[in-house]
């Protein structure tokens, strides 16, 4: 180790801002889920496994898959994003990153937004993006695409914020996985219910209009106000 | 020369869980401080760093920072604190580099990639840069956490056991630098059982001695 | 005013306000549930299209009320213990939960009752019971997540935030369900949204309304003294009672 | 009174399997919970007496 007795710092210390801040955290957590790489695709085969289920378990008829397929679809795309989220915060806080996180002059609850973003990116657009293939399966009328697409951009998101915020409570309890579940969904029914709305009332003839706009509405809500209770909830999980 | 650094805590009393840690403690760190908490496992130490960094508030008493109550100055306090904790704050999957390019943005301030290769080669990780943390020994992940203190410009330094899983040679740097931030005006407060050569420079806090 | 809260706060002066103002609950409880339930099954009419099924109500709609007003208080609670740091605030909200789920399951369970003579199945996915048994599991997730943290400073402010977030959503869950319910099933016959009732119908509900209020205030009052006793043990004035 | 008998008011007008069950676990819950916050207090009074004679005796 050389010795830099002056007891001087490298830097000068030229302030990057809220924005770098961002910046570099969304640059941070791409870079760990490109290293980790199962993190992107699990959730797809999840997706992929459970409505590959249905039709062995409920029946292969295209009428019947049809008519349950938005809610189906939607329920797999739900259970896939709770699944992806027991790990959201785990690494960041046994190996101490989340205390720096907490000890940035940058507002905490803009860091967990950021944080959020990317899981939303990896995890709900993918889902999102895959979901119309997975609708070939059941036989999803032709109508509804385009509403499930876009459905499930939407929803996830605020999925991904609600989510964040069990997580962050459950951070540091030793098995949190289980109660994560029993905390979130609850709170992911209005979600599901627009979402699902959204394919039926495209399918069957009407408008998806006003169910996405309601998404629109409850994530804007998320957005809003998600971001404060995330980042309560990790300083009450890292300092009690 | 304006001062620095300015922390002060009077009469502060912590209550956890229904059981006093600690009771009208005070506490002044300035310019050049040298300071060291010690006591016996579970007397608070940890607790007496996170009410000192603002993250909890007190039961009983009051910090300052400037003068200034610290819940108050928060973001001004934080843009002048550089804190070490107990894990180091190095993710596995990121290099060296990336690491430290990251703590120094959570810090607020721009670091290029020939800094932060720099500060690597002062805390003896010249070479590991592009090394994934993943596989790096304890003690160097530790390195990469104090390479902090040579890359991002704070006066006031607040360390949870800085010399945990680093070989003799680290710790003599360590407390080399540690000596050197405290002769530039700077101030260390730090939770430590480790003994300096040069005592007379350090003051220590005892925590505990109630219990 | 600020004294006061802290005076409020302290759980010395909080066990003899809550000792004080028990009886009149106690008192209230147990005066008007005997006359509810006396004059809501003996003595109000039968109604002329549903007869005496209809009694199931008496139980029904308190329950169901208490179970909102029961996560509301707890939230309120929560509020105060996150805003202040009065853990006697946290201490009610703890004591609150499992009388809120019981009442949930109690609304459940009446309401389920009511469907069989009615829409002839246990159960239907009518508006109220689905956004009633939402409501149960957000109760179960809250006491949970209590029960993860085990008694401390760190699980009572995780469970005030849960609690937070939980009441902010139970009008969009509450909405959400039923824009979900008229877009399956239109116009059900609910339980409660009826047209008005004459008065000898609905004062013995008003009446046992109260009483149910009176009984969760004065358990709460209750059970909060005990909460007090185990959480400041170590307190003098605490040890003076066991003498 | 809207029963002509003890019996009639027993029937419930037929509906008796149905109202009688949702008035007995109202009932059940509520003194239920009554005696479940005595015995709570009972058993917290109790160990707080035996902590108190244990240290009162120097051991």
């Amino acid at each position: 180790m050389s010795a830099n007795s002056g007891g001087s710092t490298i830097l000068r210390g030229e302030v990057i801002g809220l924005w770098g801040g961002c910046v570099a955290q969304v640059r941070r957590e791409l870079k760990i889920a490109r290293r980790r790489g199962g993190d992107l695709v699990n959730p797809l085969m999840f997706l992929a496994l459970v409505v590959m289920l249905f039709p062995l378990g409920i029946s292969p008829e295209p009428a019947l898959l049809a008519s349950v397929a938005p809610g189906l679809l939607w329920v797999a795309a739900l259970l896939a994003m709770l699944l992806s989220l027991d790990g959201l915060f785990r690494g960041d806080y046994e190996d101490g990153s989340l205390e720096q996180m907490l000890l940035s002059p940058l507002p905490l609850p803009v860091l967990c937004l950021a944080k959020v973003f990317v899981h939303w990116l990896l995890t709900g657009l993918p889902l999102a993006l895959c979901a119309p293939l997975l609708g070939v399966l059941l036989a999803l009328p032709g109508a509804g695409y385009l509403a499930l697409l876009l459905s499930l951009a939407l929803g996830t998101a605020t999925l991904s914020l609600i989510g964040a915020i069990g997580a962050a409570l459950t951070v540091g309890l030793p098995r949190g996985g289980v109660l994560l579940s029993l905390l979130v969904l609850p709170l992911y029914i209005p979600v599901l219910i627009f979402g699902a709305g959204a394919v039926k009332a495209a399918i069957e003839g009407g408008m998806a209009g006003p169910a996405l706009a309601l998404l629109g509405a409850l994530l804007a809500l998320a957005v809003a106000a998600a971001p404060f209770a995330i980042a309560g909830g990790l300083r009450i999980s890292l300092n009690g | 020369m304006a001062v620095k650094v300015s922390l002060r805590a009077n009469r502060l009393a912590c209550e956890r869980d229904d059981r006093w840690l600690f009771r009208s403690l005070d506490l002044r760190v300035e310019d050049g401080h040298i300071l060291r908490i010690e006591g016996a496992n579970g007397s608070g130490k940890t607790t007496l760093l996170k009410l000192l960094t603002g993250q909890l508030p007190p039961t009983e008493g009051r910090i300052e920072w400037h003068g200034e109550p610290l819940a108050a100055s928060r973001e001004a306090f934080l843009s002048q604190l550089l804190y070490v904790g107990h894990a180091p704050g190095v993710s596995a999957a990121l290099t060296a580099q990336e690491n430290l390019a990251w703590a120094a943005a959570m810090a607020g301030v721009r670091a290029p990639d020939l800094d932060l290769e720099r500060a690597l080669e002062a805390v003896g990780l010249a070479g590991f840069e592009d090394i994934p943390a993943r596989q790096l020994s304890a003690g160097q992940q530790r390195r990469v956490a104090l390479a902090r203190l040579e890359l991002i410009p704070r006066p006031l330094w607040i360390l949870d056991e800085p010399f945990t899983a680093i070989d003799r040679e680290g710790v003599a740097w360590l407390e080399q630098r540690l000596l050197a931030h405290g002769d530039a005006g700077g101030a260390v407060v730090m939770t430590t059982h480790h003994t300096f050569h040069a005592n007379g420079r350090v003051d220590s806090l005892l925590l505990g001695e109630a219990a | 005013m600020w004294t006061f809260v802290h005076k409020l706060g302290s759980p010395k002066w909080s066990y003899a306000i809550c000792g004080r103002l028990q009886p009149f609950f106690w008192v209230a409880a147990l005066i008007l549930l005997p006359i509810g339930t006396v004059w809501s099954l003996a003595i109000s009419p039968p109604d002329y299209q549903m007869g005496d099924s209809y009694r199931i109500i008496y139980v029904h709609v308190p329950s169901a009320i208490l179970a909102q007003s029961v996560f509301v208080a707890m939230a309120l609670a929560s509020a105060v213990f996150l805003i202040w740091k009065i853990k006697v605030a946290d201490m009610a909200a703890s004591v609150m939960a499992p009388f809120g789920a019981a009442m949930t399951v109690l609304g459940l369970f009446s309401g389920s009752l009511w469907g069989v003579p009615t829409w002839g199945t246990w159960w239907t996915w009518d508006a109220r019971l689905t956004s009633m048994l939402i409501q149960l599991f957000l109760y179960i997730g809250v006491i949970a997540l209590r029960g993860a943290f085990g008694r401390g400073d760190q699980g009572a402010k995780a469970v005030a935030v849960l609690t937070l977030v939980g009441v902010v959503n139970i009008p969009i869950i509450k909405y959400s369900v039923v824009w979900w319910n008229t877009l399956h099933q239109p116009a059900t016959f609910s339980l409660t949204e009826r047209p008005a009732m004459p008065a000898s119908m609905w004062m013995p509900l008003l009446v046992m309304v109260l009483g149910f209020y009176g009984l969760f205030i004065a358990l709460t009052l209750y059970r909060l003294r005990s909460e007090l006793i185990r959480r400041e043990s170590r307190a003098r004035w605490v040890q003076a009672l066991a003498d | 009174m809207a029963f002509d008998s003890f019996a009639a008011f027993l029937t419930m007008g037929g509906y008796a399997k149905y109202v009688w069950p949702a008035w007995g676990l109202a009932v059940l819950i509520i003194v239920g919970f009554i005696l479940w916050a005595r015995f709570e207090r009972r058993q917290l009074m109790q160990a707080l007496t035996r902590r108190q004679r244990r240290e009162a005796r120097p051991s």
